[in-house]
C-alpha cells in the first residue's frame, strides 16, 4: 500500500440519476473501486455533453493525473482519440464505439443476448400478440435489440409484431411516455425501451400493461408492470482493467461481452412471470451461454422480405451494421 | 376506433401544460407585458413543485409550490421590466436562462425519483365507451385548466376587473390618467401568469412524466408564448390550439407506431412546422392582429414622466 | 430609504460602467451561492474566474468558445440594432454546420482541402445560415409572422434536421450505422493560431467581424439606416429607409455570422457532422449581445466573459464537485445584474426619507 | 360664500423645469374660470395636480373649505372632481360604455352604466351609443364620451383641459352650451385654453400663467385680445406680413385620388383632387384624423398604393415613386411629429441630418461623412437661431420648439420645389411660431409650393394664399383665403359643401 493508488477517471454523458445508462456506469466505478480498495482513486465529471467540449473534459482528467479513463458515450470515441495522442502514457477505455489506438481500448456487451430471452417473455404473455418497442436513434446497437427481441418473441409466438417508436432522444421523459402511450394505444400490451428513463415503465404501470425493462432493474417504478429487466454490468470489467494498468499488463483490445461474462443479464423477473416461463428463459439463457443458440442464427430475414442471411450466425461485423428491422418489426427503417 | 380513445387522451394530456401556460401568458399579456420567462418559470416549477411533492408526499401541495414559484419569478421579472423599466425581451430571456440552470441545480437530488401517479375519473362518465377514456379519465388538473379557462373569458368579458387590464393594455397612460395604478396592475397580471406558468411546469413533473428530469420542460414554455399570438388572445381559441399542438406530437407517435414510412425526426418536426404556419395565417391579417392585440404590449410605461 | 430619480441626460459613466459593475453584482452573486453550498467562496470563484486562464492552454480554450460566441453576437448586436429580435441562432448555427459539412463531404477525397476549398466550405456555412434566417425573414416580411416565435420554433426544426441527416444521407458509410459523418480529412481543419493548441483561425474570423460589424454600425450609411430602423421605425419612414431592408439584413447577417460560427465549429474542434454541435452557443450569444450593449466591439468583452463561465463551470464541476448546472444560473444573474445595472443609466441613487 | 377649491402655493418642480412655482388660485360655486398661458406655462400640470393624477412638491389644496390631500384621481371623483383630458383618456378598442364605467366607480354596475349614459344624454343633449367601439367615433363623440364621463360623477368641480383645440367652430357652440347650463346650476368649471377669444365669449374668471407662476387673475370680459396677451406672454405677438403674389405653374397635383384603408383604424381617402403652385401657400384645413396622416403619407411617398398617375410632380407621373426618389427630386416634408418622425431622439442633431440631406456630400462610398453633416447642421442651429448645445447635441435634448425650427431649418435648406408641412407650429410658443411662419411665407417668396395641413385656423388664415379643408376623406373646393371666412370653412369642416363650394347643413367630423 505505499504504492501511489492509480487514478482512474470516467466521463459520464448524463447526469448519475437513479437508473440508467450513467447509473449503470457509476455502480461500476464503485464496484471496482470496492475491488480493489485504495489501490484506485476514482474522479467523475458527469453530464459531459457529445461536443467539442468533450474533449478539454477528457484532456483535463488526464492532465489532472488520471493513468485509466473510461469515456463511457458512443459520442466521446473521437474526442478520446485525439487526447489519447497527446497523453500516451495515459490508458483509455471508450464505451461502444469501434475505434482503438495502441492506448484505447473499446468496450461494449451484447445486450442483445438478454432482449432475445426477454422477447421470449413477452412471446408467451402477451395477448394481443403486440408489443411496442421506443427506440432512442436507429443506430445498430437499438436495432440489434430491437431485432433480438422480436426473433425472441417469434420464437415462442409466431404471430407476433413489434412496433417501434423513434424519440429521437436518449433521455426525454417526457417523449418517451408519450411515445409508450402511444403504442400501447395501439394494442400494445408489453412495452419496452431503448431510452435512458423510467418513463416507459412507469406509463405502462400506470395502463395496467406489461414492461420490459432496459439498463437497470425499474421494480420500484412498475413493480406490478415489470416483467423482467435488461441489464447491464461493468464493475468486473472496470476492475479487470484497472488491475491490468496496476500490474503493467493492459493490452488495448475491444471487448465485447455477453451473458457469459456477466455484462449482461436478464434479471428482476415480475410476479406474472410463471416458474414455467422463468425455467424456459433459463434454459434458453444456459444455451446462449454454451453457445448453442444465438439469437440470429439464418437464416434471417428482413421485414421487406430480403434474407440478410442464409444459414450460420451473424457475425460481429454483420451485428456492427446492423440496418434493417427483421421480420415481425411493422414498418420501415426510417433512414432507409 | 379503437386507437382514438387513447389518441384523444394522450394529446389532452399533452396540450395542458400548453394551455395552463399560455392562458396565463394572456392574462399577463394582456396587462400589456410579455414574459419569455415562461420556459424558465416552468422549469424552477417543475423542480420545486416534484421537490414539494416527494418530500411531503402531497401532490397538492406540489401545485402550490410550483405555482408560488412561478409567481416569485414573475414577481422579480415584474421588479426589472414594470419598477425598473429594463426591456421585458431582454429580461424575459434572462429569466428563461437562469431557470434553465437554477432548476437543474436545485433538482440533482431529485432526479429519479418517482411519484406513483394515481388514477383518477370522473364518475360515471369514465365509464362511456371510447369517451370515457378519452375524456373523463384525467387528473383534476385538466379539468381545472378547463374551469380557468371559462373563467378567464368570464374574468375579461363580463368583470371590472378584466376591463380594467384590458385597458391598461391598450393605454397604460390613459389608465393612469384614469387613477389606475398601472404597476400595480401589471404586478398582478404577472404574478398570474407566473402562477399559471407555475401550475404547467408543475402539471410537467407531478402528472406528465411524472419525474423530475432537467430541461424537462423541454420548449413547451415557447410554444405556449406562440400559442397566445395564435390565439390572438383569446382564451378558448388558447384551448383549441392547445389541443391542437398536442395533438399533433401524439399523432406523429401514432404514425410512426402504424408504420408509416416517414423518418422519425421529420415526424417530430410537425408540431413545430404546425406552429409556424398557423403563426404565418393568423399574423397574415395584420388588422386583426391589431384589434386584438394589447396595444402596448411590450413597451415599458412609466408613471412619473 | 434609497430611491430612483431620473437623470436629465443619460449618463455616459454609467453607460460604459454599468457592464463592470453587473461582472462584479455577478460575482457577488456567485460568493453568496458558494458560501450556501458551503464551499470556499474566493477558492471557487478563482476556479471560476482565473483557472481557466491560468496558462496558455486555458487561453487557447477560452479563445476556442469565444470564437463562435463572437461571430454570432456580432450579428445578433446588428440584428436586434434593427429592433428585429433573432432568437434562432442556434438553429442558423446548426444548418451552417449542415451546408459547411456537406460541403466538404461532396469535395473531401482524403488528400484535398486547402485554401480555396475551405473558403467554399466555409462560405457553405454562411449560406446555410443566411438561409435558414431567409426563412423567418421572409415569413415576417411577407406575412408578418412574429419573428421571435418562428425563428424559435426554426432551431427544434433544423437540430432534428441535423439528426435526421446524420442518421441518413451524411452518415459516414464506414461507421457501423453511427451517427456521424466521416472525420473531415486534414486539408479541410482550419489552421491553428496558437501551436500546440486547439485555438482555430475561427477566432480570427470573429475578431475581423466584430471590427467590420462596428464599422457597418458606427460609420456606414447602410448601418446607420439600419439602426434609424431600430430606434425610430416612424422616422426610418420618413426617411424613406426600407424597414424590409433592415429586417433582411438584420436576419441575413446575424443568420450567416451564426451559420460561420457553426462551420468553424465543425471544421475547428469538432471535426465532423455530429448530432450535437452546439452547447448552446446561440441561445447564449443573445446573453453576450445584451452584455455587449449591441456594441460589436461591446460584445468581444462579453463573450470573453460568457467563454469563461463556461469554462469556469466545467471547471467547478471537477475541481469543486459543483454540478454542470451553475453554468446556466451565472450566465443568468450576469443578465440580470446587468438590466438592474442599466438603471442606473438612465436614473440617479439618491437617498431620500 | 365658501370657495369650491383654493389652492395655496402649490409648487411642482419637474428635473428639467418648474412647472408650478407657488401657484395660487380660488374657484367658485357655479364660476366658470379660464386658466390661460401659453404653452409650457404648467397649466395641465396644475389640473393633473387638482384631480390627483400627478403629486405636488408643496402646498395647501382647499376643497370647499376644507383643506385636503388628494391622493389619486378616484379620490378626486368622490369628492366631485371630474376631468377632462387634454389628450383624451380613451380607449380604442373598448366599447363607450366600458370607456365610461372605468371612470366610475366601481360600485356602479356595467349593466346599470347604459341606463345612465342614457339620462345623462337626454339631460344635456350629449347623444351617444354606449355599444360603439371608440375607434369608430368622431373627436366630437370621443369628447362627448369624456364629458358624459366626467358628468356620471356629478362633478361640483369639472376640469376641461383644453376642449376645443379639436373642435369645429359650430361645435365649440355647442359645448360651451352645455357648459353655462352646468354653471347654471352650480357646478364650477376650470376651463384650459390659449383662445383668447373663447375665454372672453365664455368665462367670468381668468388666472393667467407665464413660466409656472401666476402673473395675474382677471375678469376676461373686462379684457381686450391685446392687453391678455400681454399678460400671457408679456408682449403682442409679432405681425406677420403676408403679401398677394401671382403664384405659377403647377408643381405638385393630385388628380381623382382614392385610397382604401390600410388599417382598421385609418381613414379612406376618397376622389382627391387638387393642385399646388409654385410660389403659393395651400392651406388644408380639417379635424386631424380626417385622412390627413394618409395625404400627407401619398403625397411624401412613404405609401406607395396610389395609382401612378394619380400624383403629378412636375409634369411626371410619380404615384410609385419612393420617399427617396421624391426627395431627390426636390419634394421636402415636415412631419407632425417631431420626436420619432422628423428626428431620431437618440441621435445627434448632426445624425439627423441624413434622414433627409442624402446627398453626395454627406454620404460617400457607402460612408457617412461626419465633417459634412456636422458643419451643415451647425449652419441650421446658427442661422435658425435653435437653442442647443451643438450640432453633438441629441434631439430628445431640445425643447419641441427648437426642434421644430431646426427640423423646419433642415427642409428648408435643401432648397425643395414642394415642401409638405404638417402642423408646423403645434405646441411651439409664439416667438418661435412666428419665426418658422415667416421662413415658409420666405420660400414661398423664392418659389417653392408650399402645402400646410393645420389645425390651427389662425395660422391658415395669416400664411395661406388658398385654403382647401379635408373632412372624412374628402376633400372640398379650394377657396382664396381673401375670400374665405372662418364660419364658411367651419362648416365645410363638417364634411358638408356643394360642388360651387357654398355651406350646406352642419354634421359632425369624423376621426
Ligand atoms: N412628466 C413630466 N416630466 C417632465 N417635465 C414635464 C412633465 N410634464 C410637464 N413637464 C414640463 O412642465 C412644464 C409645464 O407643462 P404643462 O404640460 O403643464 O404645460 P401647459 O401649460 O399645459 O402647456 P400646453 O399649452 O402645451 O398644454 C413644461 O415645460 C413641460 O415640459
Ligand atoms: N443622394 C441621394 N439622394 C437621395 N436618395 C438617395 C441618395 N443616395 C441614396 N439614396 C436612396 O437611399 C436608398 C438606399 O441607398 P443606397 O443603396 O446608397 O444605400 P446603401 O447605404 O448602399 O445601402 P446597402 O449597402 O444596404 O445597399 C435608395 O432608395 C436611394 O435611392
Ligand atoms: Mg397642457
Ligand atoms: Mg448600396
Amino acid at each position: 500500500a505505499d504504492q501511489e493508488p492509480l487514478k482512474v477517471g470516467f466521463v459520464y454523458v448524463s447526469p448519475i440519476g437513479e437508473a440508467g445508462w450513467t447509473w449503470q456506469q457509476d455502480l461500476g466505478r464503485k464496484e471496482m473501486e470496492k475491488n480493489l480498495g485504495d489501490k484506485v482513486k476514482t474522479q467523475y465529471v458527469e453530464d459531459v455533453p457529445e461536443s467539442a467540449d468533450a474533449e478539454r473534459v477528457i484532456r483535463d482528467l488526464a492532465q489532472q493525473g488520471n493513468k485509466l479513463i473510461f469515456s463511457t458515450s458512443f459520442g466521446f470515441m473521437n474526442p478520446t482519440l485525439k487526447v489519447a495522442r497527446q497523453f500516451p502514457d495515459v490508458k483509455f477505455v471508450h464505451s461502444t464505439g469501434y475505434k482503438t489506438a495502441p492506448n484505447v481500448a473499446t468496450t461494449n456487451a451484447r445486450f442483445y443476448e438478454a432482449r432475445y430471452l426477454s422477447g421470449i417473455i413477452a412471446g408467451k404473455m402477451t395477448e394481443s400478440n403486440v408489443a411496442g418497442y421506443v427506440g432512442a436513434f436507429p443506430i445498430p446497437e437499438v436495432l440489434q435489440g430491437i431485432n433480438a427481441f422480436t426473433r425472441g418473441m417469434r420464437s415462442v409466438n409466431p404471430n407476433a409484431e413489434v412496433r417501434v417508436i423513434w424519440v429521437n432522444s436518449w433521455f426525454d421523459p417526457g417523449k418517451e411516455r408519450d411515445a409508450a402511450l402511444a403504442l400501447m394505444g395501439q394494442g400494445a400490451d408489453i412495452v419496452t425501451h431503448h431510452t435512458d428513463s423510467t418513463a416507459t415503465v412507469q406509463a405502462a404501470e400506470e395502463k395496467g400493461k406489461y414492461a420490459i425493462a432496459y439498463h437497470s432493474d425499474m421494480k420500484q417504478f412498475g413493480p406490478k408492470a415489470q416483467l423482467a429487466a435488461v441489464t447491464h454490468h461493468w464493475g468486473k470489467y472496470f476492475t479487470k482493467e484497472a488491475q491490468d494498468v496496476l500490474n503493467g499488463t493492459w493490452k488495448s483490445d475491444s471487448t465485447w461481452g455477453g451473458i457469459k461474462d456477466d455484462m449482461v443479464a436478464l434479471e428482476g423477473f415480475g410476479p406474472a412471470v410463471s416458474d414455467d416461463l422463468k425455467k424456459l428463459v433459463a434454459d434458453k439463457q444456459a444455451e446462449i451461454v454454451a453457445g448453442t443458440l444465438s439469437p440470429f442464427t439464418g437464416p434471417v430475414k428482413d421485414n421487406q422480405g430480403k434474407v440478410q442471411l442464409e444459414s450460420g450466425v451473424i457475425d460481429d461485423a454483420g451485428l456492427n451494421k446492423m440496418n434493417y428491422y427483421v421480420e415481425g418489426v411493422v414498418g420501415q427503417l426510417p433512414t432507409k | 376506433m379503437d386507437a382514438l380513445a387513447p389518441l384523444v387522451a394522450s394529446a389532452i394530456i399533452a396540450g395542458t401544460p400548453l394551455m395552463l401556460a399560455a392562458l396565463g401568458l394572456l392574462v399577463n399579456e394582456k396587462s400589456g407585458v410579455i414574459n419569455l420567462g415562461s420556459e424558465g418559470m416552468m422549469l424552477m416549477a417543475a423542480v420545486i413543485g416534484f421537490a414539494i411533492a416527494v418530500d411531503t408526499g402531497s401532490v397538492g401541495l406540489g401545485f402550490i409550490g410550483g405555482a408560488a414559484a412561478g409567481a416569485v419569478l414573475a414577481g422579480f421579472f415584474a421588479w426589472l421590466t414594470v419598477w425598473l423599466g429594463a426591456n421585458q425581451i431582454a429580461t424575459g430571456l434572462a429569466l428563461s436562462l437562469f431557470g434553465a440552470g437554477a432548476s437543474a441545480y436545485l433538482g440533482i437530488g431529485y432526479v429519479g425519483k418517482t411519484l406513483q401517479s394515481s388514477g383518477f375519473g370522473i364518475p360515471f362518465l369514465q365509464d362511456i365507451p371510447v369517451l370515457g377514456e378519452a375524456v373523463f379519465r384525467h387528473h383534476p388538473m385538466v379539468y381545472l385548466s378547463w374551469v380557468l379557462c371559462f373563467a378567464i373569458v368570464w374574468l375579461l368579458n363580463r368583470t371590472r376587473a378584466g376591463l380594467i387590464l384590458r385597458s391598461v393594455g391598450e393605454s397604460p397612460t390613459s389608465a393612469h390618467s384614469l387613477g389606475y395604478n398601472v404597476r400595480h396592475i401589471r404586478l398582478g397580471a404577472l404574478l398570474f401568469g407566473g402562477a399559471c406558468c407555475g401550475l404547467a411546469g408543475a402539471f410537467m413533473s407531478l402528472v406528465y412524466t411524472p419525474m423530475w428530469v432537467e430541461g424537462m420542460v423541454a420548449g413547451r414554455g415557447w410554444i405556449a408564448l406562440a400559442l397566445t399570438t395564435f390565439a390572438t388572445w383569446r382564451p378558448v381559441r388558447v384551448l383549441a390550439g392547445a389541443y391542437l399542438f398536442g395533438g399533433i406530437t401524439i399523432l406523429s407517435y401514432h404514425m410512426q407506431a402504424l408504420g408509416v414510412p416517414i423518418a422519425s425526426q421529420l415526424l417530430s418536426m410537425l408540431p413545430y412546422l404546425a406552429t409556424i404556419l398557423v403563426l404565418v395565417l393568423i399574423s397574415r391579417n395584420a388588422g386583426w392582429i391589431r384589434l386584438n392585440m394589447p396595444a402596448s404590449l411590450g413597451k415599458n410605461f412609466n408613471p412619473n414622466s | 430609504m434609497l430611491r430612483l430619480e431620473p437623470r436629465t441626460k443619460p449618463s455616459l459613466l454609467m453607460a460604459w460602467f454599468s457592464p463592470v459593475l453587473a461582472v462584479l453584482l455577478t460575482m457577488a452573486c456567485g460568493v453568496l451561492l458558494f458560501v450556501a453550498v458551503g464551499k470556499d467562496p474566493f477558492a471557487s470563484l478563482a476556479v471560476f474566474f482565473l483557472e481557466p486562464i491560468k496558462d496558455l492552454q486555458g487561453w487557447a480554450e477560452v479563445g476556442i468558445k469565444v470564437a463562435p460566441l463572437l461571430l454570432i453576437s456580432v450579428g445578433l448586436a446588428i440584428c436586434f440594432r434593427a429592433n428585429v429580435f433573432n432568437i434562432g441562432a442556434e438553429g442558423q448555427l446548426v444548418t451552417g454546420a449542415i451546408a459547411a459539412g456537406a460541403a466538404i463531404l461532396y469535395f473531401d477525397d482524403g488528400g484535398n482541402g486547402g485554401f480555396w476549398l475551405m473558403s467554399i466550405a466555409l462560405l457553405a456555412g454562411v449560406a446555410g445560415g443566411a438561409g435558414w434566417a431567409a426563412i423567418t425573414a421572409w415569413l415576417r416580411d411577407r406575412f408578418n409572422a412574429n419573428e421571435i416565435l418562428v425563428s424559435l420554433m426554426l432551431v427544434y426544426v433544423a437540430e432534428l434536421l441535423l439528426s435526421y441527416l446524420v442518421h441518413g444521407a451524411l452518415m459516414d458509410p464506414d461507421g457501423f450505422g453511427f451517427p456521424q459523418s466521416r472525420l473531415f480529412s486534414e486539408g479541410f481543419l482550419l489552421p491553428m493560431v496558437l501551436p500546440g493548441t486547439r485555438l482555430h483561425i475561427g477566432i480570427v474570423l470573429a475578431v475581423i467581424a466584430a471590427v467590420l460589424g462596428w464599422l457597418y454600425l458606427a460609420r456606414s450609411f447602410s448601418g446607420f439606416k439600419l439602426r434609424v430602423g431600430g430606434l425610430a421605425p416612424l422616422a426610418a419612414r420618413y426617411a424613406g429607409f426600407s424597414s424590409r431592408r433592415s429586417l433582411w439584413t438584420g436576419m441575413l447577417v446575424s443568420g450567416g455570422l451564426a451559420g460561420l460560427a457553426g462551420a468553424c465549429e465543425v471544421m475547428g474542434p469538432v471535426g465532423q457532422l455530429t448530432p450535437t454541435i452546439s452547447p448552446g452557443y446561440g441561445f447564449a450569444a443573445i446573453i453576450v449581445a445584451f452584455v455587449g450593449r449591441l456594441h460589436p466591439i461591446g460584445v468581444i468583452f462579453s463573450s470573453f466573459i460568457m467563454a469563461l463561465l463556461y469554462i469556469g463551470g466545467e471547471l467547478s464541476q471537477s475541481r469543486l464537485g459543483m454540478p454542470s448546472a451553475i453554468t446556466g444560473i451565472f450566465q443568468g444573474i450576469l443578465l440580470f445584474s446587468l438590466l438592474i445595472c442599466d438603471v442606473l443609466i438612465q436614473n440617479k441613487l439618491r437617498w431620500r426619507k | 360664500m365658501t370657495t369650491r377649491l383654493a389652492l395655496k402655493q402649490i409648487t411642482k418642480q419637474y428635473p428639467a423645469v418648474v412647472a408650478n412655482d407657488n401657484v395660487d388660485l380660488t374657484v367658485l360655486p357655479g364660476e366658470i374660470h379660464a386658466v390661460l398661458g401659453e404653452n409650457g406655462a404648467g397649466k395641465s400640470t396644475l389640473m393633473k395636480i387638482i384631480y390627483g393624477v400627478t403629486k405636488p412638491d408643496s402646498g395647501q389644496m382647499f376643497w370647499n373649505g376644507q383643506e385636503m390631500r388628494i391622493s389619486s384621481p378616484s379620490a378626486a371623483r368622490e369628492l366631485g372632481i371630474g376631468m377632462v383630458f387634454q389628450h383624451f383618456s380613451l380607449f380604442d378598442t373598448l366599447t363607450v360604455a366600458e370607456n365610461i364605467a372605468l371612470g366610475l366607480p366601481s360600485t356602479i354596475r356595467l349593466d346599470d352604466i347604459e341606463n345612465r349614459i342614457a339620462d345623462t344624454a337626454r339631460q344635456y343633449g350629449l347623444d351617444l351609443e354606449p355599444q360603439r367601439h371608440v375607434h369608430t367615433l368622431s373627436v366630437g363623440e370621443c369628447q362627448r364620451v369624456e364629458i358624459v364621463r366626467a358628468l356620471l360623477g356629478r362633478p361640483q368641480l369639472l376640469i376641461l383641459d383644453e376642449p376645443t383645440s379639436v373642435l369645429t367652430p359650430q361645435a365649440v357652440d355647442k359645448l360651451f352650451e352645455t357648459l353655462r347650463k352646468l354653471a347654471n346650476e352650480g357646478c364650477s368649471i376650470l376651463y384650459i385654453s390659449h383662445k383668447l377669444d373663447e375665454i372672453r365669449a365664455l368665462c367670468h374668471t381668468c388666472t393667467v400663467m407665464r413660466g409656472g407662476k401666476v402673473t395675474g387673475v382677471c375678469d376676461p370680459r373686462n379684457e381686450t385680445d391685446a392687453s391678455l396677451s400681454r399678460l400671457m406672454i408679456g408682449t403682442e405677438p409679432p405681425a406677420i406680413t403676408h403679401n398677394e403674389r401671382p403664384a405659377g405653374e403647377a408643381r405638385l397635383s393630385v388628380q381623382r385620388l382614392s385610397l382604401p384603408k390600410a388599417h382598421p383604424f385609418a381613414t379612406e381617402l376618397d376622389d382627391i383632387d387638387f393642385e399646388v403652385r409654385a410660389g403659393e401657400i395651400l392651406g388644408v384645413a380639417g379635424v386631424s384624423g380626417n385622412g390627413q396622416q394618409e395625404l400627407l403619407a401619398v403625397l411624401s411617398g412613404e405609401d406607395t398604393r396610389a395609382p401612378r398617375t394619380a400624383l403629378v410632380f412636375d409634369g411626371r407621373p410619380i404615384g410609385d415613386k419612393s420617399t427617396a426618389w421624391r426627395r431627390a427630386h426636390g419634394i421636402g416634408v415636415v412631419p407632425e411629429e417631431r420626436l420619432g418622425r422628423g428626428a431620431v431622439p437618440e441621435l445627434s442633431l448632426a445624425h439627423n441630418m441624413l434622414l433627409s440631406h442624402q446627398t453626395r456630400a454627406t454620404v460617400s462610398k457607402g460612408l457617412v461623412n461626419r465633417g459634412a453633416i456636422q458643419s451643415l447642421a451647425a449652419g441650421i442651429i446658427q442661422r435658425f437661431k435653435v437653442k442647443a448645445p451643438g450640432a453633438q447635441a441629441i434631439a430628445a435634448s431640445l425643447s419641441g420648439g427648437n426642434l421644430q425650427k431646426y427640423i423646419v431649418g433642415r427642409e428648408v435648406t435643401r432648397n425643395p420645389k414642394v415642401l409638405l408641412v404638417a402642423q408646423p407650429t403645434w405646441g411651439v410658443d409664439v416667438g418661435a411660431a412666428a419665426q418658422i411662419r415667416s421662413e415658409l411665407l420666405a420660400l414661398r417668396d423664392a418659389g417653392c409650393a408650399l402645402l400646410i395641413i393645420s389645425e390651427e385656423l389662425d395660422e391658415l388664415f395669416e400664411i395661406s394664399d388658398r385654403l382647401v379643408v379635408l373632412a372624412k376623406g374628402r376633400m372640398s373646393p379650394s377657396i382664396k383665403t381673401s375670400q374665405a371666412s372662418q364660419d364658411l370653412i367651419g362648416q365645410w369642416m363638417s364634411g358638408l359643401w356643394d360642388s360651387t363650394g357654398a355651406p350646406a347643413g352642419t354634421e359632425e367630423p369624423v376621426c
